[in-house]
């Protein structure tokens, strides 16, 4: 089946729908592309706040915003897209508000705001609320509010379209392949502008807060047909998942007061007293960024000091000790989090404190766009003409190494909003293009290869291992070692991928079949994770090699593009990084 | 089948306790219609009001009305106060006891006032 | 500890249906999604159910286990204090395949109470005000991640009608009818105030008892049948 | 406030809350002042005629003692007056009831009006049974 809309949006999150949004107040056709139904997307796990410098509660500047993002992102973040980010923060949180999203409120009715990791006042001076929030289910009313609106905008939705494939001529993009669940058809949908949204690949590892659909869709999709992927080295890990299960506890958690704790530490607990960040970040303690917070975890751990003592960083972990702050304020600011912690750890978070270990959480690096959210084909920013990308599938880049929390919100509202509008112009200026030969030929194969090739690998097989792999070999702490090891996998494990088989021939709700195209998505982004991992000697951000533990600003204040050359070659090449205001500094907290 | 819970169950039988006393209530007033007509046709009507078996349906009766009449005040409560709602579950238990305890007494007093 | 899981099974091609059984060695702190995921994965891959999130904020998980709407994610195997685990499709909706049913009519259902703010006021230049106090009012109802649960729990619902406005969209017009920053009540309380709206809501409970979100649902119901009683 | 279901469910409440008063005096006097109970209401004059004649006449006709009792109910202004709203609110709350439960059982448009024309129809003739009863009873007995 054959459709033809003005513009297509894929991903049906936060970035989609803003964008979707943007789209439908004008007066062209817009279809959302999602392989679930919209608010089952993953920015409605987000828990803690959106950052905007709005001065609600004490006062705020959106360039202390600006200078807390660029030194989050250890320097690697372009400071022009920063400063856009952080400026248009304002006008598109308080045009949240007016579509109806319930942000929590001060005494006065304004949007209520509380502290975060990372940002702080007058460029480092004490951490400052400006987190705006909607109790911790910010991301819930984000997603929720932006459907809603598209609702009555009438916005076209295909819910539980799996899009598979881009249909490119030549150098331009001219819309994508899609497979309905529903029946296994396959659709192609022709367009002249085509958002991606589609988020990151957090499902390579094996703890992570991501959802079971997080599967790296859209950048493995944009790699297959030659677009590069830009920092995909820097993969943020939470300090504090719920042990073991990965679930987050929100950052809002230390944001009102929560303090980490080692097994040194077990009397403190419920004192209120300093925990062990206390000694590590003076200024900031607990509010550190995360992968400071992340890296000093695991180094407690392996020292012995986690709370079973045993100095293995994968079983082992802390404490997120709450109990100070009183049932009070955990029930009502924190209602969320104390029910996830009494369903699955059967903690009680008014009395004791919740075992955390670091999750693997977002994806700095991504698909390459310019502040319009305009596609990248090559580090010398030139643009692939009718796509776009938006959200954590995206790299602009405004999260650098290191991402600051409450900043993936924004980066989602402003840069679906950015690109939305960028689409609009475009559409008005362009043609439809020529759709020549069978665009869907190639996905067809594969699906076919899938089902009836007769491939006896297992998925079960694979996805374990990869994860396995990647956790271990290249996440907190990463070394050249132990990054072979990853790549050398993840490239047996693509060999095998090409055997899969699948046991389910029907037609209808194929949940096997899916399972087995996110793997080969996931494979690619892993590949990619751990090539430029390697890649990088450095310690930046998120990314720490422990055979490089310095950063380097002489070799490496650039930004990777990594290609694909050909099955289990790459080549990579350099974008340097925009500074405007903000020379780079040693960053301390 | 769906796990029939406390407010489900509460639900089923208000419905049938429902159905029965409209089903009385036709009786009963066609039976009063004929009773008003002069003593003959009163009498005779008794008469079949004291047979054992009208008798009984008629204490089983007062249960459905004690139990219809409690548990149509605790919905009113529900709809009317938040209280109510949050603790429906226990107001549930309460209906029950109370209609319970009501039909013993008043089961007795009918028995033996009419015998 | 050792399970039996059964598994309700529908084939669209046959439109047969039956129930699979699974013996299962499972630990009792797994969610039941858990042991879903291990069947599909260990014992038979062709099982179709719907998962994403995995920890209760993104509804895709909806089902009904040992009789009753639950969050297959959110409910862990030692909770259900049985040895025995059946898991059925949420019911009223037409079941698609296995466990996955068609949540476009739920979904269409939704959109008859208009559930987005329709402003009382054109924006201001700043946030619209709202005190803590107007805010607390319709705190509860924000919570609703649109699972199904608590509609296909109601008998109004799955035993009768399912014209039936139903839960769902109930909880999202308590939650802009009571926000005070809209105005658009009108259309609203037309469909509430329709014969297949909130008059057969009978307080049954059911749907408070099956969200995941612990909304308190036949409460936000009984604040809307006042409301309208007397608003219109 | 319109007639739309509203006004309905609120008087469904409301002859609900009015049934739970008006029944427990039906059951008290028909069931307990019918029986064996003498005293109570008929002593502050709500009744047909005084106790006394009442009693004079149950013990000179045994046979007819109930008649009597319910004669002297049932003729007097007050209690044709609580009667008449008694028969109405029962009837209203019954058969409203009633509709209640077809509009949830009966899916079909047709069929669900058909039925509740039935159901209508019924109450209206009970009512007005139960009120001609009540109004046209006038034996002068006393």
């Amino acid at each position: 089946m054959v459709h033809k809309f003005d513009a297509i949006v894929v991903g049906a999150g936060g970035a989609g729908l803003r964008c979707a949004l943007e789209l439908s107040q004008h007066n062209y056709s817009v279809a959302v592309l999602s392989k679930l139904y919209p608010v089952r997307s993953h920015t409605g796990a987000a828990q803690g706040g959106v950052g905007a410098a709005l001065g609600n509660e004490e006062p705020d500047n959106p360039e202390w915003h600006f200078f807390d993002t660029v030194k989050g992102s250890d320097y690697l973040g372009d400071q022009d897209a920063i400063e856009i980010m952080c400026e248009d923060a304002v006008e598109a949180i308080l045009e949240l508000e007016h579509f109806g999203l319930p942000f929590s409120r001060t005494p006065e009715g304004k949007i209520a705001q509380r502290p975060f990791g990372g940002h702080t006042k007058n460029f480092g001076e004490a951490p400052v609320k400006r987190a705006c929030y909607a109790a911790d289910r910010t991301g819930h009313m984000i997603l929720h509010t932006l459907f809603e609106q598209c609702v009555k905008n009438e916005v076209r939705f295909f819910n539980e379209f799996y899009v598979l494939d881009l249909i490119m001529d030549g150098d331009i993009c001219q819309g994508v392949i899609a497979f309905d669940l529903a029946t296994g058809e396959i659709h192609v949908f022709q367009a002249k502008a085509t958002m991606l949204a589609t988020g990151g690949h957090g499902r390579a590892f094996s703890v992570t807060s991501n959802a079971h659909t997080y599967t790296g869709d859209g950048m493995a999709i944009c790699f297959r047909r030659g677009i590069p992927m830009e920092d995909m080295e820097f993969v943020q890990f939470h300090p504090t998942g719920m042990r073991k299960l990965g679930i987050l506890i929100s950052e809002a958690a230390r944001g009102e007061g929560g303090i980490l704790r080692n097994r040194e530490d077990l009397e403190n607990i419920g004192s209120g007293k300093d925990g062990f960040m206390g000694a590590l970040a003076p200024t900031v303690k607990d509010l550190a960024p995360r992968d400071v917070i992340a890296r000093a975890m695991y180094n407690e751990i392996k020292e012995g000091r986690g709370i079973e003592g045993s100095g293995d960083t994968g079983s082992d972990y802390l404490y997120l000790d709450l109990v100070h702050l009183g049932a009070e304020i955990v029930n009502e600011r924190l209602p969320d989090i104390s029910h996830f912690a009494r369903t699955y750890l059967a903690v009680e978070p008014i009395k004791e404190p919740i075992p955390v270990q670091p999750t693997t959480h977002y994806a700095m690096g991504g698909i390459p766009t310019d502040i319009e959210g305009r596609v990248l084909w090559d580090a010398k920013n030139k643009v692939v003409p009718g796509l776009y990308a938006a959200g954590e599938v995206a790299c602009v880049s405004v999260h650098g190494a290191n991402r600051l929390g409450t900043n993936s919100l924004l980066d989602i509202v402003v840069f679906g909003r950015r690109g939305g509008k960028d689409m609009v112009r475009y559409i008005n200026e362009a043609e439809f293009g020529h759709i020549t030969g069978e665009p869907d030929g190639f996905i067809r194969g594969e699906i076919d290869r899938l089902q009836n090739g007769g491939g006896t690998e297992k998925v079960v097989d694979l996805r374990p291992e990869m994860q396995n792999v990647m956790m271990v070999n290249s996440g907190v702490f990463r070394s050249k070692e132990s990054l072979t090891k990853a790549r050398d996998t993840i490239l047996e494990l693509r060999q095998r991928y090409q055997k899969i088989g699948i046991q389910d021939k029907n037609a209808y709700f194929n949940t096997e079949l899916v399972e087995a195209i996110e793997l080969g998505f996931l494979l690619d982004s892993a590949w990619m994770i751990a090539e430029s991992a390697l890649h990088r000697t450095e310690s930046r951000g998120a990314h720490s090699r422990e055979d490089f533990p310095e950063r380097d600003d002489e070799k490496w204040l650039k930004h990777t593009f990594i290609h694909y050359e050909a099955d289990s070659k790459v080549k990579f090449d350099y974008k340097p990084v925009t500074i405007t205001k903000f020379k780079p500094k040693p960053r301390v907290y | 089948m769906y796990k029939i819970k406390e407010g489900m169950l509460a639900w089923i039988l208000h419905k049938i306790t429902g159905i029965a006393i409209v089903a009385f209530l036709i009786f009963h007033i066609w039976s009063m219609s004929k009773m008003s007509k002069g003593p003959e046709a009163f009498n005779a009507v008794i008469e079949t009001y004291k047979t054992p078996l009208f008798r009984a349906g008629e204490v089983l009766l007062l249960g459905g009305v004690l139990f219809h009449a409690l548990n149509g005040m605790r919905l009113i409560l529900g709809e009317f106060t938040a209280w109510a709602m949050k603790q429906h579950k226990l107001l549930v238990y309460l209906t029950y006891i109370l209609a319970g305890a009501l039909f013993l007494v008043g089961a007795w007093f009918m028995w033996r006032a009419e015998g | 500890m050792e399970v039996t899981v059964e598994i309700y099974r529908y084939d669209p091609d046959t439109e047969e249906s039956r129930f699979d059984t699974f013996v299962k060695e499972v630990d009792p702190k797994d969610r039941v999604l858990d042991v879903m995921m291990a069947i599909k994965d260990e014992d038979d891959g062709t099982i179709a159910f719907r998962k994403s999130c995995a920890h209760g904020v993104c509804g895709s998980d909806a089902m009904e286990i040992n009789g009753l709407n639950r969050l297959a994610c959110q409910v862990l195997v030692q909770d259900l204090k049985s040895k025995r685990i059946r898991i059925e499709p949420i019911r009223g909706m037409k079941v698609l395949r296995d466990l996955i049913v068609d949540m476009d009519s739920f979904f269409a259902g939704l959109e008859k109470v208009k559930p987005y703010l329709i402003p009382a006021e054109p924006a201001p230049a700043t946030e619209r005000l709202q005190s803590i106090g107007d805010r607390a009012i319709f705190d509860d109802t924000t919570k609703c991640i649109m699972c199904g649960s608590c509609t296909t729990s109601c008998p109004s619902f799955r035993w009768f009608n399912q014209d039936f406005v139903g839960p769902a969209a109930f909880v999202k017009a308590h939650r802009f009818i009571f926000d005070s920053r809209d105005g658009g009540n009108e259309p609203r309380l037309e469909i509430l105030d329709d014969k297949d709206g909130l008059w057969r809501c009978h307080s049954i409970f059911n749907c408070t008892d099956a969200c995941p979100r612990e909304i308190h649902i036949t409460k936000a119901i009984g604040d809307l049948k006042r409301y309208t009683v007397v608003h219109r | 406030m319109s007639s739309r279901g509203s006004s309905a469910w609120l008087l469904q409440r409301v002859t609900g809350a009015l049934l739970f008063i008006t029944l427990g005096t039906h059951f008290y006097l028909y069931h307990y002042f019918m029986g064996p109970g003498m005293w109570g209401f008929d002593s502050i004059g709500f009744g047909a005629t005084d106790l006394a004649t009442l009693k004079a006449m149950m013990e000179s006709n045994p046979e007819m003692a109930k008649y009597y009792k319910l004669a002297h109910l049932f003729a007097a202004p007050l209690w044709k007056v609580f009667d008449v709203t008694f028969i109405s609110l029962g009837t209203y709350h019954g058969f409203y009831g009633i509709k209640a439960i077809i509009d949830d059982w009966v899916t079909h448009d047709g069929w669900r009006s058909v039925a509740n024309w039935v159901v209508y129809i019924c109450g209206v003739v009970l009512w007005v049974m139960g009120i001609v009863a009540v109004i046209s009873f006038n034996p002068e007995l006393f």
